[in-house]
């Protein structure tokens, strides 16, 4: 039962910098996930664009039939967006705790170039332990 | 099993405790608080668990001051204070020797007092484009557009949350693009004293990089110099921000799009 | 005459919450592109002249669909991105969030579209009158979409139950357009509701305007498909009722609406109107 | 039911001893100052095994005035004198002023009578650091190897010291071995002590 299936991150010009399949059928290849990650960023974008009034940072909660899509940007314009289970808790948390396993295991790494793609053991070690807990976390409910 | 929080496990840190039902006796109590989010209730647990005595008090608080409390409690933008509490922190020498064999190094592979400056300026962009993040995320600020506004939280929070030091802001011009930032204490010059070869050299150099890296990062582009420098003689450390231009983020798609 | 198989429309929606947004907005598209309907009540924000604002926003609705399509996580065979849609194919949202506005969209069997907003009240008064907003006409020709006609929309299980969810339990009245269309078009295709963030699940809400609007629509032979509504009466009912609501009604009990022939309709609309006039 | 903890390492605020007015910063900032001195330094090499030297020679200056510190402030200026005296000193005193806490492990060289090991399952100054893999084993610890080395030659104990990951079975990430080879006079003398106590 995966109530979490994928996790996107980009960076600021929408370019993917990192995509982890946690259990949705059929894994998108990696031009796919790339098309779907600049996609967003437009689709992002333009809801701001659309905002009836001032002040509007873009759309954070997607509820499609089968899925939610949660998304945090950062002041600095990165995005996290996580796919679940429509209906998944507690994912807005979850994005804050991948933001800052972000700050700590991918940009005080001195060998993370910025903007590029996340190659950072670290970061994944962590990420997996994040999403895993978070998981018993909706588990154990 | 429940599991446990992490942080009720270190304030309790009675080993036979067993917090993860302490925990559940918590949160019965709170679902007697109408109108409080299951997230509520979450960021109502971490924040208490880091305040042993807010969590005895919480069982004897009449139930609408803990409506009061915690639904109220706006999770504002968090004090330096606070964060600087709640983050992992080393000692100080190591920061400073670090540093000082930083300069070292530059000395010797640059020679010139003026292209350190300049070196320690970028290396001090560098680190303030990556740090800007962490501070985003751990002080909660959720609006970056007012430069005033801005130049003050990055002042206060900021200097605190990393260097544990207090910074004050001041002499702002008219119309708000130029301020000063003055620091009561600065880890970075402990045990140093610039021998006459570095005339002209600015030691903290880097202190300005970081806060012009952090500003480009939320579209301010920002002119960072150095007043007074008592490695210089004078009698504190004083940096003036300029703001030159605020960068907005230009909606990306051209209307033929 | 039923729609969407027999699903009746539940019977009394609960009260609306307190917080009154007033301000909110709403497209009609036809499959198309074409922007048959925009309203808008006190919108403070024009970034973009109408005719982009319309495009923009048909844009949006485009590709939000084919990105939900191709990231649904239960199907393996995805198809690929920017390919058309049969309507009611594949998997599709049917509401996204910001933090200043919520925006339900509702996509008939025939593929079109509406969009109904709502800004967040951000603290600072709005002017209650609204202005009648005359329709812009904005005219996108260059996306076809493949629809599949409404007698043999035989719409999959799956699909029907996302669309038409039981009544949320915050399901705000006030955005309930109240119709009487008398010279509207063929089948509009798209309904986007565009309400407050916290607002509940709107699509009860868009299934019941989609009732009204296609129960007159289907049943009116004198307009001419694919020229803008100049419906007056149309008009001045959605401003009559948005600023009736927007003041006065905290609640709006609405009998259960049977499937009876448009008289019924009607008659019940403006019986449960008038009481709370008085 | 009540959400999950924090996901972040949360030093426990109720045993980390209030230091005496002692200065503190945040790890972040050690850490993204390291960083970028790895990243500054990076410019300068063009392969790891420089890399990693100049790192140590900055880690050495470091080492100097640490032992300056040190004798200044707890020994009342009385020099260390002996072999083990010196390794505990590093492997304590010095590593909990630098790294908050005591060594995990010194252990005495299984194959070389000179060689000496202080290990650390998380080397603070690796604590964010992701090695890339065509970057084989080099290790930021040289930095640290560089401190022990600088305190060792201060405190008139020569050696080469190198920093080296240490696979641990059953864990995800290796450990730092910080090696100490102490250079040929230190032994000499250290066997004359012991001979003239045997």
């Amino acid at each position: 039962m995966a109530a979490i299936y994928s996790l996107y991150i980009i960076n600021k010009s929408g370019g993917l910098i990192f995509y982890k399949d946690y259990g949705s059928a059929g894994r998108m290849d990696t031009n796919d996930s790339l098309r779907v990650a600049s996609l967003w960023h437009s689709m992002h974008a333009i809801s701001q664009q659309l905002s009836p009034t001032t002040g509007c940072s873009g759309i954070e909660l997607l509820e499609a039939d089968t899925f939610d899509l949660h998304c945090f940007q950062s002041l600095t314009g990165t995005k996290f967006f996580v796919v679940c289970e429509p209906g998944t808790q507690h994912m807005e948390s979850l994005l804050k705790v991948i933001y800052e396993l972000y700050t700590d295991y991918v940009l005080k790494n001195p060998f993370y170039e910025m903007e590029m793609p996340i190659r950072c053991e670290l970061f994944d070690i962590n990420l997996s332990q994040a999403v895993q807990k978070d998981r018993v976390a909706m588990l154990g409910r | 099993m429940v599991p446990k929080i992490d942080k009720l496990v270190n304030v309790l840190s009675t080993a036979d405790k067993d917090v993860a039902n302490f925990q559940v006796k918590l949160y019965d109590e709170m679902t007697t608080i109408e109108g409080l989010t299951e997230d509520g209730m979450y960021d109502a647990t971490t924040m208490m668990a880091t305040k042993l005595d807010l969590i005895r008090e919480f069982f004897t608080m009449p139930n609408h001051h803990r409506k009061r409390d915690l639904i109220m409690a706006p999770v504002g933008p968090r004090s330096g204070d606070a964060i600087f509490a709640n983050v992992e922190r080393v000692n100080a020498e190591l920061f400073t020797l670090t540093y000082g064999a930083t300069v070292r190094q530059l000395l010797t592979d640059l020679e010139e007092v003026e292209e350190v400056n300049k070196q320690l300026d970028q290396m001090g962009y560098n680190i303030g484009i990556r740090l800007i993040d962490e501070f985003l995320a751990k002080s909660n600020v959720t609006r970056c557009v007012d430069f005033r506004e801005t130049a003050e939280v990055i002042a206060k929070v900021g200097f605190k949350m990393f260097l544990g030091v207090t910074a004050t802001v001041s002499n702002w011009d008219a119309d708000g693009t130029c301020c000063s930032i003055i620091l009561e204490d600065n880890p970075l010059v402990d045990f140093v004293e610039l021998p006459d070869t570095c005339r002209g050299l600015y030691y903290c150099n880097i202190l300005s990089g970081v806060i012009r890296g952090a500003l480009e990062m939320v579209s301010m582009k920002t002119e960072v110099t150095w007043i007074r420098d008592v490695l210089r003689g004078d009698d504190a450390y004083e940096l003036q921000v300029k703001l030159l231009k605020q960068v907005p983020e230009e909606y990306p798609y051209k209307d033929d799009e | 005459m039923q729609f969407f198989g027999g699903s009746e429309i539940s019977p009394s929606p609960p009260v609306p919450t307190a917080s009154s947004n007033n301000a909110h907005m709403m497209y009609v598209f036809n499959r198309n592109g074409v922007c048959l309907l925009y309203r808008e009540w006190n919108r403070l924000l024009h970034t973009l002249n109408a005719q982009q604002d319309h495009k923009l926003m048909f844009g949006l609705l485009f590709s939000l669909k084919s990105l939900t399509a191709k990231m649904d996580p239960t199907n393996a065979e995805k198809g690929n991105l920017g390919v058309p849609q049969l309507s009611g194919q594949g998997c599709s949202f049917h509401s996204f969030r910001t933090n200043t506005y919520k925006l339900s969209f509702m996509e008939s069997p025939s593929g079109i579209k509406v969009v109904q907003w709502n800004f967040l009240d951000l603290g600072h008064a709005l002017p209650s009158t609204s202005g009648i907003v005359d329709l812009a006409y904005g005219g996108i020709t260059y996306m076809e979409m493949i629809f599949v006609s409404n007698e043999q929309a035989v719409l999959t299980q799956h699909r029907k139950e996302c669309i038409f969810v039981d009544l949320g339990s915050d399901f705000i009245l006030q955005f309930i357009v109240v119709v009487w269309l008398v010279d509207l078009i063929e089948e509009f295709d798209h309904i986007i509701l565009v309400t407050h963030p916290r607002t509940g699940d709107l699509r009860e809400s868009l299934k019941y305007i989609y009732n009204l609007y296609v129960e007159y629509v289907v049943k009116n032979p004198l307009y001419a498909p694919g020229t803008p509504i100049r419906s007056e009466l149309f008009n001045t009912s959605l401003d009559h009722l948005y600023s009736f609501l927007a003041t006065k009604v905290q609640s709006l009990q609405m009998e259960a609406c049977s499937s009876s022939s448009l008289a019924g309709i009607q008659l019940q609309l403006r019986m449960s109107c008038a009481d709370t006039f008085c | 039911m009540i959400g999950v903890g924090k996901i972040k390492q949360y030093s426990n605020v109720l045993d980390k001893p209030l230091s005496k007015g002692k200065q503190e910063v945040s790890l972040s900032a050690f850490a993204f100052l390291f960083s970028e001195l790895v990243q500054y330094n990076q410019t300068q090499v063009d392969n790891i095994a420089e890399l990693e030297r100049r790192l140590e020679d900055a880690g050495y200056a470091v080492g100097a005035r640490v032992l300056e510190l040190l004798c200044h402030r707890d020994k009342g200026n009385r020099r260390e004198t002996r072999l083990l005296g010196i390794l505990s000193f590093v492997h304590s005193t010095v590593w909990k002023v630098l790294f908050g806490k005591v060594a995990d492990s010194l252990e005495k060289g299984t194959e070389h009578e000179d060689e000496y090991m202080i290990s650390e399952k998380e080397l603070l100054v690796n604590r964010f650091i992701s090695i890339p893999k065509d970057m084989g084993t080099f290790n930021c610890g040289a930095f640290v190897a560089g401190i022990v080395r600088g305190v060792l030659d201060s405190a008139g104990f020569p050696a080469v010291v190198t920093a080296h990951f240490v696979p641990v079975e059953g864990q995800q990430r290796p450990r730092t071995t910080i090696l100490i080879k102490f250079a040929e006079e230190v032994l000499a003398s250290f066997s004359l002590i012991m001979t003239l106590f045997l």
